[in-house]
């Protein structure tokens, strides 16, 4: 019991990781419908960036500004050069430009500042400790706090500014958002800097865990199922999504695993997510596609 | 009205195409002047909805283009001008078809549209109280995702939203369509109050030109991309051609 | 660029993708080490190397296509040898090789049950193999507790990269587990390995004694935070060959002091051969490394011996068959008559880096395998021991079985072991 | 309203054939004797076979994405089984002919994808796409997990046990050129009818609107799972293909999500809905790595310091080039062959 | 009350929104019945519960003797409901043939192997949907048109397209959504014919929901007016017109 409990937290936590990366891809699907693969290789950029600079000697803090202000010139230059000669095209082709320019940002992060495994310490011990007869790092609770306040500064942002409701009406309509004023340019170069942003967030966290590499940019691909269960477009959807695909994971790796001899890590979320599809279909907060005739 | 008479907006031998090719307008002259209603008829495909696009700047997301030809709102080219820009100069068109946001509100559909002129908070809800009274029907349904209301119910939302940015040349594109003959009333009914208690200038297309014609001051017939005829409201009621082509046969065309 | 007159070494590489950090020092270390030999030596008694790149993204589908580019060598440059730098594909191009007649060489990696040359004539484990590795590791697991008898009872765990390479230990630790009576855990990760959070506590609750990590890129740090997060000890830990670089316990952080892992291409400057390097190559701006902090790393000494082991494959051919371009033909003669003694080794100034080398038809491994253990201080890595030998006797019968029954299934007529 | 279904029809029943069929059997003639004897070894298994295959997949792809509109991220998973399959049934059922083993191993495939396809029943747009996902990594990690599926090789890799028809061995490039040609042609003529059928009209219907088709009388369920069956049918026998016509040896990572995003690149750059645009797409696929690397040996860049740079510089251009043709070319490559064909025409016209 | 379509109490919500409450009405064979009401009062739902692309949360109807509560809408088409939208529901990216084409599908009975390698009784079936797609798309004045892709038509070629994609299948009953919406007088009263000839010659029974009341009077033989989902009124188009209720509700002040 002690043993399902503690796989049940663990795998809790582990979901709250998961979250974070979801964020961004919600951020920027809720915003402008695009399915935004190249999340991965932002984060890894981010993530890259910010180690380069603390690495010159920047201090942490600084070295946040510094790398945001970079990745809110790569939403610009996104923008500029992706989104906006790709405006009105169907969402398939957006996606694919995603993968397109998630090429490109993986390929310029390594280029410009190597293939090395960076350590990054944040300072947050990251040892387990026991409490109530389970183990927790004082490092998962800071994520999760960090995740939170991340959904619960974005979801209010999306459903109270004006800014949000800007947002989600481009994604609605671009060409009558246009038409009552709504710059697109602007707001998507917003979105995506916020989207940059949060990838940093995730990054320093799961580069914190595993050093900063390459690898970083895989985590996309655990993020996925948290999608498909909270709902492309719900932020908090997205930590719903990643504490079920986290603590389910966790139980199916530790319990099914062995029958099966291997971790089932890499299709468990991904089946469950299709179950779960199969009675929600928008997944569990999403919005449902409206198809009137 | 001599004031008013420099034009406020000046379509000048405007010719439109779409994805290089298509040729939607051919020759297009046509004003509005401060504080008139104008409609703009024809029949299916005549380039109504272009010539509107075309002075809103929305034929871009199109692929359409203006190919010759200029556009002149106060005296300015529009083509200088983005489509927020316009928006924001009191210029908003009302598209056709129910563009409204769907998964948003009714309530924030309309909120949306004040956001231009960047209104205090109570500002904007005072306006939006103003749509409501308007559109009573779309108070009922402030709480509901505008993609789930009936078309017509829509069409307010549309209308009601572009009415938000306080504008002072409203591109009203068919707003009667698939609206209850009493919402129709009631739309033009709105739009003579805002145009002869608030200055608004209305460029309207429409289908039903029967009825517009009761409403405008002003008209223009577009064929094939081509305006055939023009003239005030009274002058293009009386002609016989119109009256056949346009207005219908006598029987069809008066609803009782 | 015409190649005729060359020896044309096909370099596979990964410098993309999740394990690029491992392959780009010791690609460095062969490229320095052959541009050394052609620069300052002229050659390989005269015959230049020309090196091709091919990405292989560490994928066994690239990988082939690699070997179809370059088996027949490139513009006229002879391929004698394919080294495809990763047991996954070594194992995948058994059978082309056999058909197209070109050895593989795999330093370090590779195959046990190739170790037959008799069956095996292309395939060639040298240097050090995984069940030797598995022998060594509890070999040294022994020595803690106090002797072979102190395992039973023991549990020991083996984390392994879920790959060609990383299963490759579980079939000598079943046998030796049997032998010495300890529990053997066998516990998957699967690629690239950046959440292992349940396989830890898998460990955990198994009450492992001993974790045998095959790692492999990021797999490896995450297993040491991961470990440290479970509660596992640091210094209960032995990383695999490919564990055990200062890449794979540095960016796992403080809590990698005490790491164990196990080495055969031990790090340092402090050899011949990488002081001329470094006068040679790396002084002069040629290295092939951006980083030069990286020169006499582990990954960066393991591609220097791997490079001379084909250097000194070719010296071997060119006694038989004279100061040319060698055949794939002649390359496999060569192979298979290595003999880098001693000697050989100090005039290579390479003592202390490799041990002694011989390989015969019988025995594609050479003779001696050998590896130490290391320790992480939290800046660089400490030996704790010498050189713990395997005992090639013990699972001599088993390969010999295996390889037999491996000649049988794919109807080799195993050859004769005629010098 | 018998009326209506007596007269005879007011127009021919054909559109004329006769371009699409002169072309294809040009085609057909220069693949069977010209390409064989004046490619290489080198450009016939490295270049040609690998975009046939490749272009065969696209196909797959592009009846259930392009026609049926259900977008699938999973394509290599039944590329997998087709592989696995085909290995399988050489291996463990040695009397079967290669021809029949391979439209088994469709047929496994097919099954697969009727089951993976049926979330398609309740799930559209990225979520139906997403959820494919999971067929990728379940089929990845069965065929790696249980070493049953590779006869137990240790680095779970399958290998052509026997390539031959009638005693005809089709080991060498030429040979296995045949195999992959002579399938590739077969299943296009498939493709083409299936798509010129009321099968692939109703597709296209539930594509554009299925609430419509629905109400209409197309059976909307049946038909997305027929397009999951057939889809992975040609997704199958290309991946066995790629396996064994064009590797040699494999395993299941062959079929990663890389090749399934390969596969929807060929089809969203090729052209959605077309038949021969995703050889275009294959072909941009395989030849841009190739031409890639071959600009570096010729172009000194030197200036990048080292290999790994060249290789990030590589990945780069390859996103650029992708990006800049979804927005040039907005309907894909065979647009351009389109446009092409068109311009020849009206010079030829203009000329006479 | 029996006719071709009965409804029984038939009520049906979505979160809250009563979009049909307890309605009942029925459809006489052969008649064109009108179905008017304010925006929202629930017709394009209703049309939605006969064919079974909603499912009524009680009551049940009545069709052709058969009675159901809830329908996939398949079944409707085999049962021989034809429908139009009130927003274009085309086939975009098909031609104008292959649209009337797929309208046919109910009839097809070629299995799909059938189909693709044109067997058996794909010939025969294959000749017999052209010939009737033909004589539609002339009926209904589209064959200089049959070529096109749909998406480049005017719309009001496309809602004809729409008409002819129901009617090709030979519907008893054909639910018409705002037919002649967005159109000039004088397509609508080309429009008007066309039903009107529909109803007639084919002796489909036609519901129809039309703003324009000019239109419908002319038209329809039965006026049923719904208002928040109830109905409001049920007769002939006169005494319709003349009921107060209506007047308030739909048709507004006389001008
Ligand atoms: N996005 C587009 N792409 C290509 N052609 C278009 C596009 N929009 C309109 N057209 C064409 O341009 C011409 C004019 O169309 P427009 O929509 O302006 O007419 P309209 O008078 O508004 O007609 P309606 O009454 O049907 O709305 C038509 O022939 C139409 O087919
Ligand atoms: N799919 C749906 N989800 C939620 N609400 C719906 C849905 N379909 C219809 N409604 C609601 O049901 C009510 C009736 O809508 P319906 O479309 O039937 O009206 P209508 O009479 O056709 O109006 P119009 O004349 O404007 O087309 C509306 O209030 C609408 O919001
Ligand atoms: C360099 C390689 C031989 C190492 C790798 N881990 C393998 O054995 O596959
Ligand atoms: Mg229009
Ligand atoms: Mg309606």
């Amino acid at each position: 019991m002690a043993y399902f409990l503690e796989t049940l937290v663990s795998g809790l936590f582990a979901g709250v990781m998961y979250s974070l990366v979801a964020i961004g891809f919600v951020l920027i699907y809720k915003a402008s419908g695009v399915f935004n693969f190249a999340q991965g290789a932002m984060l890894l950029f981010a993530a890259l960036t910010f180690v380069t600079l603390v690495e010159k000697g920047m201090p942490f803090a600084l070295a946040f500004i510094v790398t945001s202000l970079v990745m809110v010139a790569m939403a610009i230059l996104i923008e500029w050069l992706v989104l906006r000669p790709l405006r009105n095209r169907d969402p398939l082709t957006l996606f694919m430009a995603t993968l397109g320019l998630s090429y490109v940002i993986e390929g310029f992060a390594q280029l410009l500042m190597g293939m090395d495994v960076h350590m990054l310490d944040l300072g947050i011990p990251d040892v387990a400790v026991q409490v109530g007869g389970i183990y927790v790092s004082q490092f998962d609770i800071i994520a999760s706090l960090i995740a939170l306040t991340l959904v619960a500064t974005l979801a209010i942002a999306f459903n109270k500014t004006r800014m949000g409701i800007s947002l989600r009406a481009v994604a609605a309509d671009t060409l009558a958002a246009q038409s009552i004023g709504i710059r697109l340019p602007v707001i998507w170069r917003i979105v995506w800097s916020v989207a940059g942003i949060v990838a940093l967030v995730a990054g320093l966290v799961w580069g914190s865990r595993q050093g900063v590499q390459y690898s970083l940019s895989l985590v996309t691909l655990k993020a996925l199922p948290v999608l498909i269960i909270g709902g492309f477009s719900s932020i908090p959807g997205a930590i719903a999504g990643g504490l079920l695909v986290g603590a389910t994971e966790a139980l199916a790796d530790i319990y099914v695993g062995p029958l099966v001899n291997g971790s089932v890590s890499t299709w468990f979320a991904y089946i469950l997510a299709v179950g779960f599809l199969l009675v929600r279909p928008a997944g569990l907060f999403g919005d449902r596609e409206i198809e009137r005739v | 009205m001599t004031v008013a008479a420099t034009s406020f907006l000046e379509i000048q031998n405007m010719e439109a195409l779409y994805g290089q090719a298509i040729l939607a307008v051919r020759d297009v002259s046509l004003k509005v002047e401060q504080g008139k209603i104008v409609a703009l008829l024809g029949a299916n495909g005549a380039g109504k909805t272009t010539t509107l696009k075309a002075v809103s700047n929305l034929l871009g997301p199109e692929r359409g283009k203006v190919s010759r030809g200029s556009i002149l709102w106060q005296g300015e080219p529009v083509s200088g001008l983005s489509a927020s820009r316009l928006v924001a100069r009191g210029v908003v068109q009302v598209l056709e078809g129910r563009h409204c946001f769907a998964q948003l509100t009714v309530e924030e559909n309309i909120l949306s549209g004040g956001f231009v002129r960047k209104p205090s908070r109570a500002d904007l809800q005072r306006d939006v109280e103003r749509i409501y009274t308007w559109f009573p029907r779309l108070k009922e349904k402030r709480k509901v995702k505008a993609g789930l209301t009936s078309g017509g119910e829509q069409q307010m939302v549309a209308i009601g939203r572009a009415l938000m940015t306080k504008p002072s040349l409203v591109l009203l594109d068919e707003p009667s369509m698939g609206l209850a003959p009493i919402i129709v009333q009631e739309i033009f009914e709105i739009i003579r109050v805002l145009n002869s208690e608030q200055g608004v200038s209305f460029l309207l297309a429409e289908q039903n030109a029967n009825l517009a014609l009761r409403y405008a001051d002003y008209g223009y017939i577009l064929e094939n991309g081509r305006v055939v005829l023009s003239g005030t409201a009274e002058e293009l009621r009386a002609r016989e051609d119109v009256q056949d082509f346009y207005l219908g046969g006598a029987d069809l065309a008066k609803p009782h | 660029e015409d190649g005729t007159g060359q020896q044309l070494y096909p370099l596979f590489t990964y410098r993309t993708g999740p394990y690029a950090p491992s392959f780009i020092p010791f690609g460095a270390g062969n490229i320095d080490y052959l541009r050394y030999i052609n620069e300052v030596e002229g050659g390989v008694d005269g015959v230049k190397i020309l090196v091709q790149e091919c990405e292989t993204a560490y994928t066994i589908e690239r990988g082939i296509e690699c070997y179809e580019r370059y088996k027949n060598g490139y513009n006229g440059a002879l391929t004698a040898a394919i080294y495809p730098h990763s047991s996954g594909l070594d194992v995948a191009l058994t059978d082309k090789a056999r058909i197209d007649k070109i050895p593989i060489v795999s330093p370090g990696g590779g195959q046990n049950i190739a170790t037959d040359g008799r069956v095996f004539p292309y395939q060639y484990p040298l240097v050090f193999d995984y069940w030797s590795e598995a022998q060594i590791i509890v070999d040294y697991i022994a020595q803690q507790a106090g002797g072979y008898d102190k395992l039973k009872g023991l549990k020991i765990a083996t984390l392994y990269h879920d790959s060609g390479y990383g299963r490759d230990t579980i079939e000598p630790l079943g046998i030796l587990a049997k032998k010495y009576g300890f529990e053997d855990i066998q516990i998957p990760v699967p690629h690239p390995g950046e959440q292992q959070q349940t396989q830890w506590q898998q460990i955990r609750r198994a009450n492992a004694d001993w974790v045998f990590l095959r790692g492999w890129g990021v797999m490896t740090p995450v297993a040491i935070k991961t470990a440290a997060r479970v509660g596992f000890p640091a210094d209960r830990i032995i990383g695999d060959i490919w564990s055990g670089s200062e890449d794979d316990a540095r960016p796992a952080g403080a809590v990698a002091k005490g790491y164990l892992a196990v080495s055969v291409f031990p790090p340092g400057t402090d050899y011949g051969i990488l002081k001329t390097l470094k006068a040679n190559i790396l002084d002069k701006g040629k290295s092939d490394l951006k980083d030069n902090s990286k020169f006499g790393t582990v990954y960066y000494n393991y591609g220097v011996i791997e490079a001379i082991t084909f250097v000194e494959a070719l010296r071997t051919g060119h006694k038989k068959f004279g100061n040319r371009p060698l055949t794939a033909a002649e390359g496999q003669w060569a192979l298979e008559h290595l003999d880098i003694d001693q000697k050989r080794i100090a005039e290579l100034g390479a003592e202390g880096l490799i041990s002694p080398l011989k390989t015969s038809i019988d025995n594609h491994k050479g003779e001696t395998i050998a590896a130490k253990i290391i320790q992480w201080n939290g800046q660089s890595w400490d030996t704790r021991t010498d050189w713990i030998k395997a005992d090639a006797s013990l699972f001599a019968d088993v390969i010999k079985a295996k390889a037999a029954a491996y000649a049988k299934e794919k109807g080799i007529e195993p050859r004769v072991a005629t010098n | 309203m018998t009326t209506l279904q007596e007269s005879a029809p007011s127009k021919p029943l054909r559109q004329p054939a006769l371009g699409v069929g002169t072309v294809a059997i040009i085609t057909g003639l220069i693949a069977a004797f010209a390409v064989p004897a004046l490619a290489d070894d080198y450009w016939l298994s490295s270049i040609i076979i690998p975009t046939v295959i490749m272009g065969l997949a696209g196909i797959g792809l592009n009846l259930l994405m392009g026609y049926t509109g259900l977008v699938s991220i999973g394509s290599a998973a039944f590329m997998s089984i087709g592989a696995f399959s085909t290995y399988n049934l050489l291996l463990r059922a040695p009397f079967l002919p290669l021809p029949v083993v391979l439209i088994f191993a469709g047929l496994i495939a097919a099954i697969a994808g009727v089951i993976f396809g049926l979330p398609s029943l309740r799930i559209k747009g990225f979520y139906l796409g997403a959820s494919t996902l999971g067929a990728q990594f379940l089929f990845e990690w069965l065929f790696t997990n249980f070493s049953w599926f590779s006869n137990d090789s240790q680095s779970l890799t399958i290998s052509a046990p026997r390539l031959q028809i009638l005693d005809y061995d089709l080991q060498s490039a030429t040979g296995r050129y045949y195999l992959v040609i002579a399938t590739t042609v077969l299943l296009i003529a498939l493709a083409f009818a299936i798509v010129k059928s009321r099968v692939g009209r109703e597709w296209m219907a539930i594509r554009d609107m299925d609430v419509a088709a629905s109400v209409i009388g197309i059976r909307v369920a049946r038909r997305k799972l027929l397009s999951f069956g057939i889809s992975s049918f040609f997704l199958g026998i290309a991946g066995a293909l790629w396996a064994f016509g064009y590797l040699g040896t494999s395993d299941a990572h062959a079929f990663n999500l890389d090749k399934s995003f390969q596969i929807l690149f060929i089809v969203i750059i090729g052209g959605v809905a077309t038949i021969f645009g995703n050889f275009l797409g294959a072909a941009f696929i395989v030849l841009t790595p190739i031409l890639l690397h071959r600009l570096s040996l010729i172009i000194d860049l030197s200036f990048l310091g080292d290999q790994g740079a060249l290789a990030n510089l590589q990945h780069i251009i390859f996103g650029t080039i992708i990006i800049v043709l979804l927005i040039k070319e907005p309907d894909g490559l065979s647009s351009l062959g389109r446009r092409g064909v068109e311009a020849l025409r009206s010079r030829a016209r203009s000329s006479n | 009350m029996t006719g071709l379509l009965e409804l029984h109490d038939v009520s049906l919500s979505f979160k809250g929104v009563r979009a049909l409450n307890a309605l009942s009405f029925s459809v006489a064979k052969g008649e064109i019945c009108a179905l008017i009401g304010p925006n929202g009062a629930g017709k394009s739902s209703l049309l939605n519960v006969i064919n079974g692309v909603y499912r009524a949360d009680a009551g049940d109807i009545v069709f052709d003797g058969l009675r159901f509560e809830a329908i996939h809408p398949q079944k409707t088409a085999h049962l021989g409901i034809g429908r139009t939208f009130q927003h274009n529901a085309l086939f975009r990216r098909l031609s104008v043939r292959e649209n009337v084409l797929a309208g046919l599908s109910r009839h097809g009975n070629a299995s799909f192997l059938e189909n693709i390698f044109r067997l058996g009784r794909d010939g025969a079936e294959r000749l017999g949907f052209l010939a009737r797609a033909e004589r539609t798309m002339s009926f209904l004045g589209l064959d200089h048109h049959a070529g096109k892709i749909v998406s480049t038509l005017p719309y009001g070629l496309q809602k004809r397209v729409d008409l002819a994609r129901a009617l090709v299948a030979g519907p008893k009953l054909l639910l018409l959504d705002e037919p002649m919406a967005g159109m000039n007088q004088e397509e609508k009263g080309a429009m008007s014919r066309v039903i009107r000839e529909v109803n007639r010659v084919f002796g489909s029974t036609v519901v129809l929901i039309e703003h324009d009341v000019g239109i419908v009077l002319n038209l329809a033989s039965h006026v049923v007016v719904l208002d928040y989902g109830r109905k409001l009124a049920d007769g002939a188009p006169d005494e319709v017109r003349k009921n107060p209720d209506v007047i308030a509700a739909y048709l507004g002040m006389v001008h």
